[in-house]
């Protein structure tokens, strides 16, 4: 059995779209940014994976997982820090009580 | 053909992939949730390692593993007890996940293999040059095609000005 | 040079007044400015109307007078162009009176210098309107027009002021909206060789829409101007907006800003796109006629003096569209002169109302009764806008009726026929609803008794409208002049491939 | 390595200059000077923008390429460049009082360094020819911008804003990265060029995929509906100052940017698919924006939505897809930002002074601020597309530029767009109403402006008055996107 | 004959107008009534110097003998095509220059009477403003040179009665008198309109000297055209009748003439007597060489005129108020004059009896105006003496008021046709010309005749005779003041002389002198019925006695749909209060208001309801914000599909 493309990106897929339900199921908001990772990461596994698989000359795709890992980062920590912030001042952390604006 | 020993890393690394992502977002106790993300993570390194993206692997646990996870870490412990359970979904959030999951799913899949298997149904992982540690640092800092100067200089002003950002807003005054 | 030209005063002298009316302190330096800017625009379209009638006559191949263009936007070949014949000419007169009178009847109102400031600048956009031949400036001078109006009935009218308000800015600014697509088609179609322009006079020389565009854009710019022109059904901005604003801008409003949807259909639709008006006219002859009994219908069963007056406009500038469509000489002569006619008499309309409300604090004729005894002067003069209004010869209704049904008459299928004898039969239900108000509201005995201690008009509001009355009479005792000034001559080398003739 | 390439990026390099000085200002000037710094910015700022004018006066048209072509610049870049930096100065003069308060007396170094930054961010979204510059540009554009809407410490909003933009943000920038995955996955590049050659033969699935989640990362950053839902939030919950350079700056950026990806990346073999997505985007913007703001009683929030109605007539010049259409929208980009900015002038020098947001407060304004109410007057009505304001030029114009490609579909998507107008216009006019009409409640007393205020509104209100009548500007951006080879 | 004569004949009366009109207020009483009296008067003296030169001067008489038509000036007033011309101008010809004499006379003996009538009153100067007016439109009228002059002059006299009904504007009766007289007419003339535009769409010109001068090219342009199963010249025809029918008070738009003696007396003496109500006929007569081409037309001209005729009469027998009982009895002579030129036709532009109906119209016209001018002012003098329209406040006035006795004797005997009043001469030739065309309209209108002569002497009788009222307050019934009585003694005495004018010689239908034989026999029946008439209303009505009211008893119906008009007005308000106000204005207001109005406020209720619909959608949080974003993208990829499929 030759191990193909789609057998990683079937994967990698279904990583995104856990990402994809743990944001918009999960109330803690750290939660949420854990999905994100998810979804993140498996973009990078995609982009890997292309550059792989498809265009093995070159580089550009894993330059890319690499930049979006610092980037990942980069969200991540300003994330937790908006998220503390926001947890000073109401004591929790539940994405659903931050509906003071609406409609 | 791959050998076995390489089809059994395979399974192993997909099976951790999915099941820990799955569990990543089911689990109830925030600290899992991080703990199990650790072991997705791990799981990408190995992927990233069997492509042969040695380097970027190496990024993927210091960075991810080392760095994010720590950082979840403490923002959980920071932000409640960890062994709080998370409230239990509605239904209604249930199902708008899933259905958004599904579609996104869905749609992803088909979009993949409509062209994905088309054109390599079957074609192995094709050979490829191993590039060194030096040779990434040289593309990384040249301006010339698939140089990536200017992005790492870019990357460099918005990574400082998410320090600066994460100061100001997580410092007390 | 661009100030060399006559007709940019007509932009200019407002715009001074506005610079004016800014510095001004009080209100006497607010009236003086009103006064002499109104002077001066009434005096410089009475001069160009003389050097006009001395020129030798302009005969077709779309040209116009003083014709001047300067370049704004040249890539996209928006150009401020001016030019005049005849028929602007008349309207940018009519316009001046309007605007003479109006300042008059606005002599006490409150917060004068806002209410000069907006008023001055719907004035410029009247004027620039009928001075330009270039879509696009016509277009915002007619936006320009239209804006002032929500302020001005806003902040000073009366009754459901901001719900009228509000409902007559949207629905012209509807009427706008497709009338700016109209426009841009226009433009994007007005030459063979990719060289587009703005310019009506070029477009209409070029006549290069194909029949296909023109079947579209003609109705969109049709209905656009109709909205403001009043046409059925989108007519109900008129009642609520003119019943709702104060004196003097119902006066223009009434006066000279319906107008512009005449003269617009007239100018652009109709003038800019005759295969598809002769094609697709049937559809807005019948909504024209209908509003044109509808609207003396609806104007003999309401009580309030401004909504009479209202729908009583939505029947008689039903009838200037409908002559529009019409597409021969003498019916479209008589459109203009229901213009100019429906303009003036109009505007005396509501300046009389306005006095009259200023002083009864109502406008429900139920409540009002034997104001002859009251207030002789302004009692006259309503009874002689009446008159005019219902076609009495002498005045300047019967000119233009007249004229639109003989020229209409000469259309010879049945289908414009069966039109034309409705259309006529408004004369009859004008007369009905003009003598119930006379007869309620002037004669008889006096209702209220607390009216008799009222004082008959002052020095500046009959200065108002016996400009108004005097303009009336002379176009009803001279027509021909006034015909002959406004004949639109082109009119016939247009649709001479359809072959209509009288 | 060949540094040389970085002159090709005057612009940028100005403004990191400019964030240098500010960055060294504030570390190493003692406490007490801290008030000089929004002057000393806003002059820096000022002097960069002048410099840029010069550059583009001086250099021509000048297009460069530079780190093998993954950066770019041409004279309809630097215009662009130009118009936002002259929104950002303007954005700066209002907000000097802001800056100025007590409560920013410590962060207020760091206002000024994440909104360069960001700036520098849309310069690279602007200037990238290369999809992973593109993104650092995007993700520099949005992520700093969290920590500015955060950046009220005292109003929770403030913070609850931030986030849900940061959490927002980041998901879309995952579902956009996703579509590069697969833009990079048919093409083998993330090069502009590259990709535009190599996409010819692979309609796909994929493809449209790729194109839908791309549209929609850089719409949100442009607030297209249905990727919209962050920005009333969040405009409403950010301090004023960033909502208005939230408004109009970040809008005309990722616009611009969104042209030159279609223009550049996608081209025109795969048109109808893109231009039917955009299609549907705009009308949907435009209907579902008016219709939120509609209801709007919170000025911030009202304006939001305006802004989110705004952007589908900004997307009018980009799927009109010609030199016409690309001047039409960088015209429109700029008489919005001095529309925008003069209504948010207005507000901030309210809210400053008595601390009042809802339209409600603003009954009688007119009684007794009267140049206030006058300037929000213009602002309105420019925005509502009123001649002889600016607003209606560009709204003319940008309609025009639709236009010109002719197809019938185009003039229904003109004609929903137009109706819409009529809509806005209610909303418009129902804060004139408030000022002008409603009975006399005057809940704001009488005040006085500050300087800085004043200054601004005078700038907006000269911009809303001259820049539709003064034909040079828009003849100007008409010449460059004559010019301008970004349509290949 | 020089312009300057004619221009000022228009112009006295015009510029008197204008004068009194502006100026009015500022004047005293006398100075305004003594002006308007002195305008009139030259006016007067004008018209009969033009009338004489037309006349007798010799100058307009042609080849053959006839009197030819003139046209002393016309100047374009508004050119609608290069054809279609609407001029100004005075054209003389016999029958213009005949109403020319009538009306001044009439006008001028009424300006004079009411100086006496009116004095006092309110608004004299304003009264005298509206003669002038009243007196400047209807010579407009009658000197037309075209067709759309004489429409213009038909507005403005009907303008100027308006203004005179409503003269006495508090009382709520006079207004409303005066709006109907308006609407009715503006109804008829609606008609005439739209014969006029058929009319001079077909045959491109206004001018009569082209219609009435060659009508034969006229009628081969209407040559084959149409319209529902009648020629179109017919309809045009009839069309502009319909305007005479309206100005001349023809059955059905009568209606309005009963109520129009709301006005001043005189004003109904000089308008609703003698010439206003006469322009019907006047149109009819200067139509004429038209309508001999058009047999249905002056058939229905002779059905409508007879019919009114009859009803008109009858009606009178039962009114007691004196002026409705003269207005009914206008009503049936205009009948009468329309009958004669009716019958004055045989189609195929043949005249029927040497044209004599024509002749005995216009002589009809002339006698008539002189003698209900007469009766008029008589009954105004009556009125001015009592206070009251009414004959039950009169009774045995012959002894207080000598004069005005007599000449009301006068008019009485004129209208009954009992020679040698001129009445008897100008009704026999009409009853020849009816014989002459059929005898059924012969004897019709010698019922009609007869009843003439009924009702005229009861009214007599019953004002005359009977036992006068108890004198009350000392308000003793007075002969009226000078100015009053020299118009009555001046009208008396045309009235017993004008039958002796050899009228033919003046005026017949080609113009041609023409000589009046009295045909004995029908003269002779026609006295008779006369005089058994008067004998039954003498034994009727000499004095108080039970006999009326036995009649009454015997017809109670007959009598209440006499006394009741027939119920016409009921019938109208029924059609324009029921079915048009109603029937047709209200629903369309209510349409207006919530169909098409509401239409529009549904429009904004819509989007309202929209906006407020969809408000969910932005719920604060954020996991539904993305939720919608992600599946908009999805959609957005779904769309892109479909693009790429379609």
């Amino acid at each position: 059995m030759e191990i193909t493309l789609i057998f990683w990106l079937v994967p990698s897929l279904i990583m995104f779209c856990c990402g994809v339900y743990g944001f918009i199921t999960r109330r803690n908001m750290i939660a949420m940014l854990i999905s994100l990772e998810l979804m993140l990461n498996s973009v990078d596994i995609n982009f890997a994976l292309f550059n792989r698989y498809l265009f093995p000359g070159q580089m550009e795709g894993m330059f890319f997982s690499l930049f979006a890992i610092a980037l990942a980062a980069a969200e991540t920590a300003l994330a937790i820090a908006i998220i503390l912030n926001i947890f000073r001042k109401v004591k929790n952390v539940d994405v659903q009580g931050l509906d003071t604006m609406k409609f | 053909m791959n050998s076995v020993g390489s089809i059994i890393l395979y399974a192993i690394v997909t099976l951790v992939m999915v099941v820990c992502s799955v569990l990543t977002v089911t689990t109830r106790k925030i600290l899992r949730a991080a703990t199990y993300l650790l072991f997705t993570l791990f799981g990408a390194a190995v992927l990233y390692f069997m492509l042969g993206y040695e380097f970027l692997g190496g990024v993927q646990i210091a960075v991810y593993a080392g760095g994010i996870v720590v950082l979840f870490v403490f923002a959980i412990l920071l932000t409640g007890k960890p062994a709080d359970n998370a409230e239990r979904l509605t239904a209604k959030s249930t199902f708008l996940g899933v259905f958004a999951a599904l579609a996104m799913l869905g749609v992803g899949a088909w979009a993949l293999c409509s062209r994905v298997t088309r054109m390599l149904t079957g074609a192995a992982m094709p050979e490829k040059a191993q590039e060194t540690v030096d040779q990434i640092g040289e593309q990384l800092l040249s301006s010339g095609h698939g140089g990536y100067l200017l992005p790492f200089e870019a990357i460099s002003v918005l990574l400082l000005a998410c320090i600066i950002g994460g100061v100001v807003i997580a410092r007390k005054r | 040079m661009l100030f060399s030209n006559p007709l940019i005063y007509f932009v200019v002298i407002p715009l001074l007044m506005l610079a004016g009316l800014s510095l001004c302190k009080n209100i006497k330096q607010i009236r003086a400015v009103a006064v002499i800017g109104s002077i001066g625009l009434l005096a410089l379209s009475t001069v160009l109307l003389v050097k006009y009638l001395a020129m030798p006559p302009i005969n077709g191949d779309h040209q116009m007078a003083w014709e001047g263009s300067w370049q704004w936007f040249p890539q996209l070949n928006i150009c401020l162009s001016v030019g005049v014949d005849g028929i602007s000419l008349a309207m940018l007169l009519l316009s001046s009176i309007i605007v003479f009178a109006g300042s008059f009847a606005s002599w006490t109102i409150n917060q004068p210098k806002e209410f000069f400031l907006w008023l001055i600048l719907l004035s410029t956009g009247v004027f620039g309107f009928f001075i330009s031949t270039d879509l696009f400036t016509m277009f915002m001078f007619y936006e320009v027009a239209l804006i002032p109006m929500y302020l001005l009935i806003g902040v000073w009218g009366s009754g459901r002021k901001e719900y009228s308000a509000m409902k007559l800015t949207l629905m012209l600014m509807g009427g706008s909206a497709f009338l700016m697509l109209g426009l841009i088609g226009i433009y994007y179609n007005s030459s063979v060789d990719g060289q587009h322009t703005w310019n009506l006079l070029e477009i209409a020389r070029n006549h290069a829409i194909t029949p296909e565009w023109q079947r579209l854009l003609f109705p969109l710019t049709f209905v656009g101007f109709g909205v403001l022109g009043a046409m059925f059904p989108f007519h109900t901005w008129s009642p609520d907006g003119h019943a709702s604003a104060p004196t003097a801008v119902s006066m223009l409003h009434a006066g000279v800003l319906m107008k512009l949807g005449g003269y617009g259909c007239f100018r652009v639709a109709i003038y800019l796109m005759p295969e598809a008006a002769h094609e697709l006219g049937w559809i807005f002859l019948v909504l024209t006629g209908i509003s044109v009994v509808y609207g003396a219908f609806s104007a003999c069963v309401q009580t309030d003096l401004k909504y009479i007056n209202a729908y009583s406009s939505v029947s008689h500038c039903g009838l200037v569209l409908f002559a529009i469509l019409m597409y021969n000489q003498t019916a479209m002569t008589g459109a203009i002169m229901q213009m100019l006619s429906h303009g003036l008499m109009t505007a005396l309309f509501f300046a009389l109302i306005g006095m009259i409300y200023g002083r009864t604090h109502t406008r429900d004729i139920r409540e009002m009764g034997g104001m002859m005894q009251i207030m002789p002067y302004l009692s006259v003069c309503y009874v002689i806008a009446g008159m005019a209004s219902l076609g009495l010869p002498g005045l300047s209704g019967f000119v233009a009726e007249m004229t639109i049904f003989v020229g209409s008459f000469a259309h010879t299928d049945t289908f414009h026929r069966v039109f034309v004898i409705i259309a006529c039969c408004s004369i009859v239900i004008t007369a009905v609803y003009i003598l119930r108000v006379v007869g309620k509201l002037l004669f008889g005995p006096v209702h209220n008794e607390h009216h008799r201690q009222l004082t008959d008009a002052t020095w500046w509001e009959r200065l108002s409208t016996a400009t108004l009355i005097i303009c009336v009479a002379a176009i009803g005792c001279f027509p021909n002049f006034f015909a002959n000034l406004i004949k639109p001559t082109f009119v016939e080398e247009i649709f001479k491939v359809f072959q209509y003739n009288s | 390595m060949d540094y040389s390439q970085f002159l090709a990026m005057k612009q940028e390099i100005a403004l990191l200059v400019v964030f240098l000085l500010v960055f060294l200002y504030d570390t190493f000037m003692p406490q007490r000077s801290g008030k000089g710094l929004p002057v000393f910015a806003t002059v820096l700022m000022l002097i960069a923008t002048i410099g840029g004018f010069c550059s583009c006066c001086l250099g021509g048209t000048c297009s460069l390429s530079a780190f093998s072509g993954m950066y770019e610049t041409s004279a309809a870049i630097v215009a662009i460049k130009n118009i936002l930096n002259i929104g950002v100065v303007i954005v700066l003069i209002q907000s000097i009082r802001w800056a100025n308060g007590p409560d920013m007396a410590v962060r207020r170094g760091e206002f000024y360094e994440l909104l360069l930054v960001t700036l520098f961010g849309m310069y690279l979204m602007i200037s990238a020819r290369h999809f992973l510059l593109f993104v650092i540009g995007l993700e520099s554009a949005s992520l700093p911008l969290a920590a500015m809407v955060a950046l009220d410490k005292k109003r929770y909003e403030s913070s609850e804003a931030a986030i849900k933009y940061m959490l927002t943000a980041v998901f879309s920038s995952a579902i956009f990265m996703m579509g590069l995955s697969f833009v990079y996955a048919l093409c083998g590049s993330l090069y502009f060029e590259t990709i535009y050659i190599n996409l010819a033969a692979q309609m796909s699935p994929l493809l449209i995929l790729a194109m839908a989640f791309v549209l929609a990362g850089v719409g949100f950053k442009l607030s297209l509906v249905p990727f919209h839902l962050w920005t009333a939030d969040v405009y409403q919950g950010a301090p004023t100052s960033v909502t208005s350079y939230l408004s109009v700056i970040s809008k005309g950026a990722a616009a611009f940017a969104l042209l030159v990806i279609l223009a550049q990346a996608f081209g025109t073999v795969y048109s109808q698919v893109w231009s039917w997505m955009l299609y549907a985007l705009i009308i949907l913007t435009i209907t579902v924006g008016n219709l939120f703001a509609m209801r709007q009683r919170n000025m911030k929030r009202f304006l939001a939505f305006s802004s989110v109605s705004q952007a589908g007539y900004i997307m009018l010049g980009v799927i009109g897809f010609n030199g016409t259409a690309m001047a039409a929208l960088m015209f429109y980009i700029l008489v919005y930002i001095f529309s925008n900015l003069g209504a948010f002038g207005v507000i901030q020098a309210i809210e400053n002074n008595c601390g009042k947001v809802s339209m409600d407060d603003y009954k009688g304004l007119y009684k007794t601020n009267p140049r206030l109410s006058f300037a929000m007057m213009l602002a309105m009505f420019s925005l509502a597309g009123i001649p002889p304001f600016a607003g209606f030029f560009s709204k003319f114009f940008i309609f025009t530029g639709a236009l010109a490609q002719g197809s019938t579909a185009m003039y229904v998507l003109v004609l929903i767009a137009l109706i819409n107008t009529i809509i806005s216009l209610y909303y418009y006019l129902l804060v004139v109403k408030a000022m002008f009409i409603s009975p006399d409640e005057s809940v704001i007393p009488t005040f006085r402006s500050s300087c800085s205020e004043r200054l601004g509104m005078w700038i907006a209100v000269a911009g809303i008055i001259f820049l539709g009548i003064v034909s040079c500007v828009y003849n100007w951006l008409l010449g460059i996107g004559a010019h301008t080879a970004i349509f290949q | 004959m020089s312009p300057t004569i004619p221009i000022l004949i228009l112009a006295i009366p015009l510029f008197m107008f204008l004068l009194l009109g502006l100026l009015g207020m500022k004047m005293s009483h006398k100075l305004a009534g003594w002006l308007g009296c002195l305008g009139m008067g030259t006016t007067l003296v004008l018209a009969y110097c033009t009338a004489y030169t037309y006349y007798f001067g010799g100058d307009f008489v042609g080849a053959n003998g006839e009197r030819l038509m003139s046209v002393v000036f016309n100047e374009t007033w508004l050119a609608f095509t290069d054809k279609l011309v609407i001029s100004m101008g005075f054209m003389l010809d016999s029958i213009s220059a005949l109403m020319l004499v009538v009306i001044t006379t009439i006008s001028f003996l009424v300006h004079l009477y009411s100086l006496g009538y009116m004095e006092g009153e309110k608004g004299f100067q304003r009264y005298y403003a509206f003669l002038s007016l009243f007196s400047f439109s209807m010579l407009l009228l009658v000197v037309a040179t075209n067709i759309f002059q004489m429409y213009i002059g038909w507005e403005l006299v009907g303008a100027s009665s308006y203004l005179l009904i409503g003269f006495y504007y508090t009382k709520h009766s006079a207004v409303s008198a005066s709006k109907k007289a308006f609407i009715v007419t503006r109804f008829a003339d609606l008609g005439f309109l739209l014969g006029i535009l058929v009319l001079s769409f077909t045959t491109q010109t206004f001018d009569f000297a082209e219609l009435c001068g060659n009508p034969t090219a006229q009628v081969t342009a209407f040559a084959g055209k149409t319209f529902m199963g009648c020629s179109l010249l017919t309809w045009a025809l009839i069309l502009i009748f319909t305007g005479g029918m309206g100005k001349s008070a023809m059955m059905p738009l009568h209606i309005w003439l009963p109520d129009a003696m709301e006005g001043p007396t005189p004003v109904s003496a000089l308008i609703h007597a003698a010439t206003m109500v006469v322009a019907g006929v006047y149109l009819v007569a200067r139509m004429f060489p038209l309508y001999l081409w058009s047999f249905d037309a002056t058939t229905f001209i002779v059905v409508v005129g007879a019919i009114t005729a009859f009803y008109a009469a009858m009606v009178a027998c039962a009114q007691i108020d004196i002026k409705r009982v003269l207005a009914f009895s206008t009503i049936s002579q205009i009948a009468f004059m329309m009958v004669a030129l009716g019958v004055a036709s045989e189609g195929e532009g043949q005249v029927c009896h040497h044209g004599l109906g024509y002749m005995a119209s216009m002589f009809h016209m002339f006698t008539h105006a002189m003698f209900k001018a007469l009766l008029f002012l008589g009954a105004g003098a009556l009125i001015h003496a009592v206070h009251s329209n009414d004959y039950t406040a009169m009774h045995g006035l012959r002894k207080f008021m000598p004069v005005t006795h007599i000449t009301f004797l006068i008019g009485c005997l004129a209208i009954a046709g009992i020679p040698p009043f001129s009445g008897f001469f100008s009704k026999d030739e009409i009853m020849a010309a009816c014989y002459a065309w059929h005898p059924v309209i012969g004897v019709w209108m010698s019922v009609v005749a007869g009843l003439t002569a009924f009702y005229m002497f009861r009214l007599y009788y019953l004002i005359f005779w009977w036992k006068e009222h108890k004198i009350e307050h000392g308000h003793k019934p007075h002969e009226a003041p000078l100015p009053m009585l020299i118009p009555l003694v001046f009208l008396a005495a045309v009235s017993c002389v004008a039958g002796f004018i050899p009228f033919g010689h003046f005026v017949s239908w080609n113009h041609l002198p023409y000589d009046i034989h009295l045909d004995w026999t029908i003269a002779g029946i026609s006295v008779t019925i006369a005089v058994v008439a008067i004998v039954i209303a003498t034994v009727m009505y000499r004095k108080e006695n039970p006999l009326p009211a036995k009649m009454k008893a015997l017809l109670p119906a007959l009598w209440d749909w006499c006394y009741h008009r027939f119920y016409w007005d009921e019938l109208y308000m029924f059609i324009t209060h029921k079915i048009i106000f109603n029937g047709i204005c209200r629903p369309i207001a209510w349409f207006d208001r919530h169909i098409i109005d509401g239409t529009m406020d549904a429009m904004a209720t819509i989007t309202n309801k929209a906006s407020v619909a969809i408000r969910g959608l932005q719920s604060g949080q954020v996991q539904m914000y993305v939720w919608v974003y992600l599946i908009g993208a999805l959609l957005l990829c779904g769309l892109g599909v479909m693009a790429v499929i379609l």
